[in-house]
């Protein structure tokens, strides 16, 4: 019995927020302090994965756990990692600690609040039960084991968003808090029917499978095995109507249009951290869950599907971006950036083609970076001048230079400038997409354009020009501020210059999902009889 | 004679005290026309023992009516509160409790 | 050797880093820094240069692969450079020009306190401009191609306080970047057609490809190289980048960045090669180009909008010389060096007399400068020159060469281009002269200086007294020293290179070469440039330098008006893409609000008001309940016979 | 003339020969003793009133209530554990009571609930004291008039409702045979020994007699018609089939034996007594477990009664009547499941609708609470159309865990109070969770239990049952279902809004320090929520082994 060390990933923070929740209210600080050394402690654990994990090892799933849990369902706790998951897991580990240090006064109580009220130390418990949720989900192997902890996550996130927000500038606390709840309820609602018609269908592949196999279970591999094996077979129609359930949950986590406006409202009214944390971690699950569950438990169906699925995350990308532009809201343009990214990763997950799924995990972290560098800027400019409209800033690179550098830089990432980590993931989504369906491919593209003009846009409406006369005095980064997006932006430039350690975690993972879908890369018209072509050839 | 109309009588007799139930409004009525449900059925339990030719019919009967006094004894006391406090024995008074 | 290459890309890099990077202590040094990693780069180059002088004609290209960038399945990317004759060519002009320019500007910034961050940018560009002509293939070039971009972004928006120049780098990433689309869907489909898009490969089995998928792909690297080259339809950047410190026009929007196009189809030769309509539209893109921004240019009153209109339709020589196959690559990249040069000695000229007059840049507001400013006039006429194609100057050779190749061309699509060319000669003689003559000649015309307010002052202005009276001055020496160089390269660059063609034996290996069959000769085509020359010159005579010019410009007639208003561009794009823009984005963020967000908001509504209804049933009578039970009863009795009766 | 012949010959035999002995019934008192315990206790309990002096009395009648629980709760652990629960399981008392896994498992459930309740029943620190003495949720003396001279002097003297232990102890019996009961008679008596004090705690109230009493006659009345209906049903089944024991009617059912009497070979031959029979009889406990459209008692009777005894009859009827049921329909009715699965089909859909949408817009905690055990009941029917062993099984566990949740909710309730007693008026509950967080949080966990958030106790039963109805071919339930439970979640969503995200009202309630009974009521509430979310495996199993039913 070697050490759990993925149940440990989880069960770290997990405790961590119990502990956090457990500080009395006056030692705040304390409280600030143990999240953040518990997040570095996860994070500890989760490059140990990294470390670990050996991408040519056989078999699906590596640092393998399995135990009984609920017989009388069919449910056991399996745990296991594959390329995807283990880099999804560093980058959940890796972004929450910024996420902390970015959040350090977001929750400091207003004097209103009676003694007994302890907002701190809920919204760093909060974020780590979050995290603990998260790195199970990705952890998971066992279908129910996945949705529990899918669903349940929603809580915390819940109270993380309708709890606490900005520092209600203008528009007054009551009205903010309004909007607030209502953002959180869309959240909670949105996804708790998603996960509903979920259930059901994990309900009907429970009964299917209790049906063929005698005992129902949920375990990826063994459903897996059996299916290759030809003793599990299900009939078209209740593939597709399985896939269907699955996929509408993940779709709205995701999210694709039209199941996305809750994201604008979740992300405009949290506070910057906690929609990064919507955005960078929370949202993964679902484009993670399409790679991990869609495909591999329902292959056909995703074929089937595939041609609406491009149509919609089409739509996605162009919709998302052109909103965007139509912002006035900085942190709801973000979000609305956001969906037209979500947009590109389902594009590459539907490819079916090894440059398209691995653009898109890829994706998944480029876009967790560089949205978090985006976002907790913006949210460091907000709570300076208290606002979130465009139109009250202006000129702010003439007394913020710096803020103003790292917002251009993260800027420049999320229209995925060549040299920045999203460039790379960007181009293999498209590649990848237009390899398969160069139409696809094609209108795709225009999607990088409005990417620079609504990025552009947002930079020159705040940035330059004359100085605004509320932003005046506003103080550049602080230490603590810098100290969270210099390493965010280190790590863009490096990514996008060397993203070969992840890509080869990645690689064959992703093989062995292409493998389950029956799928492989369409073939060049020319062969090209070319030294470096011809040993790539031979390495496949 | 055919003991099916019995049948028939009670049949005839729960219809009248379920009619009742919906239409009077007076708790006591009320509960006097429930009763007089439960002694249709009676006969039709008595009717059918006889036709079955096996006692069960008549013994249920009597457990029957112990069961109806208890109720009586139950209900009465509860309407009878509620009209002392409220003076009125109409069921229709009794609407504070809605929506 | 190979490990040099890298090096000349690091240099500027690492300058550009550690500039932007290093804080206001850097501010004293910063701009020495900057300049240092130029010039820096520029000996790495001539030590290239030599070496590969060193080595015969065939063996010349050196290639290096540092690392394997994105590894994914079938698709491998490498960071790898390459160094042949044509590279060569731009290493050094980029990192020749670039290092004058450094030093130019260091005079030229003196007064402005963000200075280090100006030399941050312009090493930035130096360094993705040589990944550009460095890179071994099509994605890394892009990464370059972006890269420029970027710090062309950043260099017109110098001088972030105005609004217009904001707007102005904004509208010039973007309209990149949709040429940028073309270039990346481009190597999309080299990567389904070949499996890779690194150039070996992809351009020796270009011919395998046929000639449906070599048109695209040529037809899509065309759209790309007219965002970067400013070639119609994707021109109308270019005038608004002038909104940039002068030296970013000259060393960026005239001498290197904007020939970045021309690298382009170069280099993509045998794609072309094998895709006759592609080509069509090349050679049409440049004709029409040429002639557009010649007209442009007659128009501005504004020197450097002038030059800029100059400096498209140069531009669209060298496109259209590209377009014309193997019997035109060399021209045009000749003729892109010696561009290189005049265009740069003009604006950095430009530039000394802007800094001489209160910033001013009117050309109506000029006049008689060539009394106060004569290196300033020596070298900017000796640009003129050079530009006009005046017998022996540098852009004679070349461009005449272009003129010539495109008749060689023959049939009528042959005379056609020809006589473009020589329509675009006498413009260009016209309007260059226009701006001599408005400048250097005729009585003074000054103005007091922009008033402050007036957002379009650059900041070197506020060290300098406004309201004032110019009193124009020769420029120091920093300044003056690349003009000189410049204009004497301006001057011998063209004759040394045709000595015995032996630019044309240089490029050959790269781009190949092959002599066309003119219907008219080469005497013929060179007196036929001299007279259009001539006419022009004297067209521009009779109208500015006889009579005065009215300080304001005169209304002028409709077909004036247009040209003023760079021939309608920017109302057609403003009409088409800007307010069609606006109308969809509104109506779609409505259709989110009313529509995607109305749906959910209205189910939950509905289930609201259905609640309320039925809410009313719990009317608080307890016979009612009884009905309802009763009614419940009945129900469930008849739904029980019933299913057994069916 | 058959029937007269028949008659005649009756009449003839009995005049023949003197009647025989008929032997004494043969009782299996072992068996039988979780009921005979509760009940005995109830009657010393009755004794107690009679005989203990006042001040004593509270103590004596809580510890008796306690102590019989227990005690009974372990006879029917022995019993469980002697085997009776699977193999030694048979039917006692000469086939009118039945001790099997089921009625075993759902008698140990009713026990726990009324224990834990009798616990709320007894608190007596929330209300404020009058002169000097510590009050319970019960009226000093109900047949006083409200706000009378007598209940005055009542209070003055420090009267006290101790009787509520006894009733309750006599509900519980009636509740512990409901579910056991073998034959119909048995059923009818059980029913109306649980209903009639249900009716009578009910109007017991303290604070705001009128409701309590409204409620109370409400209850009655419409208990008493659905009862008589039931009575008339199983008149009718009584007519097909001769006799009123399960068995013997399920045989009749499924055509094994057949009625001797050809006399009714008519009735028998067109199924109209049965098929009427039956939907009386359903209709009856569909009453009981408040499905639609028999539920509009529910809202009032439970808004109105005093709250310790809402909890207790949501979590006891509701498990009580749910046994019942799917003994009937498991035991009686199997034969005929194509004529009542669809029309159940039909009930189950409506009522897990109607109550998720009508709850939408309560405004009363203790409505809300109503609605959504409506909704619940319904989802607790689509486990029982699925008609297989698992469908029994997961039926249990939802019972069980369903029961603490609504126990421990009704428990929280009672703690919110302000000047008129309980402020169950949902605009109170603002920003309690910023006053009290624990409580708060507390009752957000039973709301999210109800919504059936995963690690819930929640959860795992909507699982399990909506699991056996997929598995019993009745997917279009589940769909329903879920759909529902989505419309559920909004509500409860709602309130956990209202305590934590809405600014507290300066004259908000008070959150009453409650002594040791009921806090350890709300913490068995949330362990056996969480235990049953996180680890249900054991208790998943238990309901397993306990899905079969005798015959």
């Amino acid at each position: 019995m070697s050490f759990p060390l993925l149940t440990a990933t989880a069960a770290v923070p997990a405790l961590g927020a119990v502990a956090t929740a457990a500080v009395p209210a006056e030692r705040r600080a304390a409280a600030k302090w143990l999240a953040l050394a518990v997040s570095l402690v996860t994070l500890v654990l989760a490059a140990t994965q990294l470390v670990r994990f050996d991408p040519d090892a056989k078999g699906p799933f590596q640092l393998t756990e399995s135990h009984a849990w609920i017989a009388a369902f069919g449910v056991r706790y399996d745990l296991g990692v594959d390329g995807i998951s283990v880099v999804l897991i560093g980058l959940t580990a890796l972004l929450i600690p910024f996420i902390v240090l970015a959040g350090w006064h977001d929750a400091d109580p207003l004097e209103t609040h009676s003694s007994r009220w302890r907002p701190t130390q809920g919204f760093f418990a909060l974020i780590l039960m979050v995290e603990a949720m998260v790195v199970i989900a990705f952890e998971a192997t066992d279908v129910f084991l996945f949705y529990i902890f899918f669903e349940a996550m929603l809580i915390p996130m819940y109270f993380l968003i309708g709890g606490f927000g900005d520092r209600a500038g203008e528009r007054g606390e009551a009205e903010s808090a309004t909007q607030r709840s209502y953002a959180a309820v869309k959240f909670l609602l949105y996804n708790l029917v998603g996960g509903l018609i979920m259930l059901a269908a994990v309900i009907g592949l429970y009964a299917v499978t209790a049906d063929q196999l005698g005992s129902g279970t949920f375990s990826l591999t063994e459903i897996v095995q059996a299916r290759a094996a030809g003793k599990l077979d299900f009939a078209t129609t209740t593939e597709r109507a399985l896939f269907l359930g699955f996929f509408f949950a993940f779709a709205v986590k995701a999210p694709l249009w039209p199941l996305h406006t809750w994201l604008p409202n979740a992300m405009g009214e949290a506070t910057a951290p906690v929609a990064v944390l919507i955005t960078a971690v929370v949202d993964k699950v679902g484009t993670f869950a399409m790679l991990r569950f869609c495909l591999q438990l329902f292959p056909e169906a995703s074929k089937w599907a595939t041609p609406v699925i491009l149509v919609l995350s089409l739509i996605s990308i162009l919709y998302g971006a052109l909103l965007a532009v139509g912002q006035r809201d900085i942190k709801r343009l973000i979000a609305y950036a956001s969906i037209s990214h979500f947009g590109f990763i389902v594009l590459g997950v539907f490819a079916m083609t090894t440059q398209g799924q691995s653009g898109a995990t890829l994706y998944m972290v480029n876009h967790g970076i560089s949205t978090a560098a985006l976002m907790l800027v913006a949210g460091f400019l907000i709570s300076r001048r208290g606002s979130r409209l465009i139109a009250d800033y202006g000129g702010v690179q003439k007394v913020a230079p710096v803020l103003a550098g790292t917002f251009l830089i993260g800027g420049l990432a999320t229209l995925s400038l060549p040299g920045l980590a999203p460039f790379v993931s960007e181009f293999l989504v498209l590649v990848g997409t237009f390899s398969r369906y160069p139409v696809a491919g094609a209108v795709a593209t225009v999607g990088i354009v409005l990417a620079a003009l609504y990025v552009l846009v947002l930079y020159q409406r705040t940035m330059t020009g004359p100085v605004a006369e509320p932003v005046r005095e506003m103080p550049d980064l602080r230490a603590r501020e810098l100290a969270v997006v210099a390493p965010l932006i280190a790590l863009l430039l490096f990514l996008g210059v060397y993203p070969k350690p992840v890509t080869q975690l990645l690689d064959p993972a992703v093989a062995h999902t292409m493998s389950q879908v029956h799928e492989s890369d369409p073939q060049p018209a020319v062969h090209v009889n070319d030294a470096h072509v011809n040993d790539v050839e031979a390495a496949k | 004679m055919n003991p099916v109309n019995y049948l028939y009588l009670a049949a005839l007799l729960f219809t009248i005290g379920a009619t009742g139930v919906l239409i009077r409004r007076n708790a006591i009525v009320i509960f006097m026309c429930v009763e007089l449900m439960l002694n249709a059925c009676n006969l039709a339990f008595v009717t059918f023992s006889r036709m079955h030719g096996n006692l069960d019919g008549q013994i249920i009967a009597f457990f029957t009516m112990v069961v109806a006094a208890a109720e009586v004894v139950v209900g009465l006391a509860i309407i009878v509160t509620i009209f002392r406090s409220r003076h009125s024995a109409s069921v229709d008074d009794a609407g504070l409790l809605k929506l | 050797m190979e490990n040099l290459i890298g090096t000349l890309v690091l240099v500027p890099l690492l300058g550009a880093g550690v500039l932007l990077c290093g804080g206001r202590r850097l501010d004293r040094a910063g701009h020495w820094i900057g300049t240092f990693a130029a010039a820096l780069s520029f000996v790495i180059g001539v030590v290239l240069f030599a070496d590969m002088l060193g080595r015969s004609g065939e063996d010349r290209e050196l290639a290096a692969t540092v690392f394997s960038w994105v590894p994914v399945g079938g698709f491998r990317a490498d960071v790898g450079f390459q160094l042949d004759q044509l590279s060569m060519t731009f290493v050094l002009l980029i990192t020749g020009v670039g290092s004058l320019i450094h030093l130019y500007s260091v005079g030229y910034m003196a007064h402005d306190e963000r200075r280090r961050r100006f030399f941050g940018y312009l090493n930035l560009f130096l360094a993705a401009m040589l990944l550009l002509v460095l890179a071994d293939n099509y994605l890394l070039l892009y990464v370059g191609w972006e890269g420029v971009g970027l710090a062309s972004y950043l260099l017109i928006g110098f001088w972030q306080h105005k609004p217009s120049a904001a707007t102005a780098a904004k509208k010039a990433f973007l309209v990149n970047r949709v040429g940028d689309m073309g270039l990346s869907i481009a190597i999309m489909l080299m990567f389904t057609t070949f499996g890779t898009f690194a150039f070996g490969p992809v351009l020796e089995n270009a011919d395998k490809a046929g000639e449906g998928r070599l048109t695209a792909i040529g037809l899509l690297l065309l759209l790309a190289a007219c965002g970067k080259s400013a070639q119609v339809p994707l021109q109308s950047w270019l005038g608004d980048a002038m909104e940039g410190p002068t030296p970013v026009s000259a060393l960026i929007h005239a001498a290197t960045m904007v020939t970045a196009g021309v690298y382009l189809i170069t280099r993509s030769g045998a794609i072309f090669d094998g895709a006759p309509d592609a080509q069509t539209a090349v050679v049409t893109v440049g004709a029409v180009t040429l002639l557009f921004g010649a007209i442009v240019g007659c128009a501005k009153d504004d020197i450097k909008k002038a030059l800029a209109g100059s400096t498209m339709s140069q531009i669209g020589y060298m496109v259209l010389a590209a377009g014309l196959g193997p019997i035109g690559y060399p021209f045009a990249i000749m003729h892109l060096v010696t561009h290189g040069f005049f265009k740069a000695g003009l604006f950095l000229g430009a530039g000394s007399v802007m800094h001489a007059m209160n910033d001013e840049v009117d050309m109506r507001r000029y006049g008689g400068l060539r009394r106060y400013m004569p290196i300033t006039f020596v070298t900017f006429g000796l640009g003129y020159l050079a530009i006009i194609g005046f017998p022996g100057l540098s852009g004679f050779f070349s461009k005449d060469k272009i003129i010539e190749a495109a008749f060689a061309k023959g049939g009528t699509e042959g005379w056609i281009l020809g006589g473009a060319a020589l329509l675009g000669a006498a413009i260009t003689a016209y309007y260059m002269t226009r701006v001599m003559l408005l400048t250097f000649f005729g009585e003074k015309r000054w103005q007091p200086a922009p008033s402050p307010e007036e957002p379009g002052a650059e900041p070197a202005a506020e060290t300098r007294g406004e309201g004032r009276m110019p009193h124009p001055h020769e420029s120091p020496k920093v300044m003056t020293i690349p003009m000189i160089v410049l204009a004497a390269g301006s001057v011998l660059a063209g004759g040394l290179f045709s000595l015995n063609d032996a630019f044309l034996t240089w490029l050959e290996p790269v781009t190949g070469h092959e002599e066309g069959h003119s219907p008219v000769t080469a005497v013929q085509v060179t007196t036929a440039t001299l007279v259009v020359l001539f006419v022009g010159v004297a067209l521009a005579w009779a109208q500015y330098g006889r009579r005065p010019v009215p300080v304001t410009a005169p209304p002028g007639s409709l077909p004036v008006r247009i040209a003023r208003r760079d021939l309608l561009q920017d109302d057609i794009n403003h009409i088409v893409l800007v307010r069609g823009g606006e109308h969809l984005t509104r109506s779609l963020v409505y259709v989110d609000h009313t529509l995607v967000d109305g749906v959910v908001n209205g189910t939950a509504a509905a289930v609201g008001g259905l609640s309320g209804r039925m809410r009313r049933l719990q009317n608080g009578f307890a016979r009612s309940y009884a009905v309802s039970m009763f009614g419940g009863a009945a129900v469930l009795i008849a739904a029980t016979l019933l299913m057994r009766a069916v | 003339m058959s029937h007269v012949e028949t008659v005649h010959s009756l009449w003839t035999l009995a005049a023949a020969e003197a009647p025989k002995k008929i032997p004494g019934p043969h009782i299996e008192y072992v068996q039988l003793s979780p009921t005979l315990i509760v009940l005995g206790a109830a009657l010393l309990g009755v004794l107690a009133e009679a005989f203990l002096p006042r001040g004593v009395r509270h103590r004596a009648q809580l510890g008796l209530a306690a102590l019989g629980l227990a005690a009974a709760f372990a006879a029917v652990v022995a019993l469980a554990a002697g085997g009776y629960a699977s193999d030694k399981s048979h039917v006692a008392a000469m086939g009118a009571v039945a001790v099997d896994g089921p009625a075993l498992f759902l008698q140990g459930t009713i026990l726990l609930v009324a224990l834990v309740a009798v616990f709320t029943f007894a608190e007596r620190r929330l209300d404020p004291a009058a002169d000097g003495r510590p009050v319970d949720s019960f009226a000093a003396q109900a047949a006083a008039v409200p706000g009378g001279d007598a209940e005055r002097e009542a209070v003055a003297a420090g009267m006290v409702t101790t009787e509520v232990f006894p009733l309750v102890l006599f509900a519980v019996g009636g509740m512990l045979v409901f579910p056991a009961a073998d034959d119909l008679l048995t059923l009818f008596v059980a029913l109306e020994v649980f209903s009639l004090p249900l009716y009578i705690l009910c109007g017991l109230a303290r604070r705001q007699r009128l409701l309590s009493q409204e409620s109370a006659v409400k209850y009655f009345l419409l208990g008493a018609f659905s009862s008589a209906f039931l009575l008339f049903g199983i008149a009718l089944l009584y007519g097909y089939a001769g006799t009123v024991t399960y068995a013997g009617i399920a045989d009749v059912v499924s055509g094994t034996t057949r009625v001797m009497d050809p006399a009714l070979a008519g009735s028998t031959a067109n199924d109209a007594l049965l098929l009427v029979g039956v939907a009386m009889v359903l209709m009856g406990l569909l009453f009981k477990v408040g499905a639609v459209p028999f539920h509009m008692w529910t809202p009032d009777v439970y808004q109105g009664a005093p709250t310790p005894v809402t909890g207790f009859m949501a979590a006891a009827t509701k498990v009580a009547a749910f046994g019942a049921l799917l003994r009937l329909l498991y035991v009686v009715l199997p034969g005929m499941r194509w004529d009542w699965r669809p029309v159940m089909w039909g009930v189950a859909i409506v009522t897990m609708l109607v109550g998720a949408i009508v709850a939408v817009t309560q405004t009363d905690v203790k409505r809300l609470l109503a609605y959504s055990s409506i909704a619940h009941a319904g989802f607790i029917l689509a486990g029982v159309i699925a008609a297989t062993p698992d469908g029994v099984s997961s039926v249990l566990f939802y019972l069980a865990a369903y029961s603490f949740v609504t126990l421990g909710a009704f428990a929280v309730v009672t703690l919110v109070r302000d000047a008129g007693g309980e402020a169950t008026h949902l605009s109170k509950w603002a920003g309690l969770g910023r006053r009290s967080p624990l409580v708060a949080a507390v009752f957000a966990v039973f709301l999210l239990a109800f919504a059936g958030i995963p690690l819930t106790s929640g959860f795992a039963g909507k699982f399990a049952v909506f699991k056996a109805a997929a598995q019993g071919g009745a997917a279009p339930l589940v769909i329903v279902g879920v759909l529902s439970s989505a419309i559920a979640a909004f509500f409860y969503i709602r309130v956990i809004v209202l305590m934590f995200f809405s600014e507290p009202k300066a004259d908000g309630p008070t959150v009453a320090v409650p002594s040791p009974l009921t806090s350890s009521a709300i913490a068995i509430g949330v362990a056996v929520t969480l235990v049953l979310g996180l680890a249900p495996q054991y208790f998943l199993e238990l309901a397993g082994q306990a899905g079969v039913f005798v015959r």
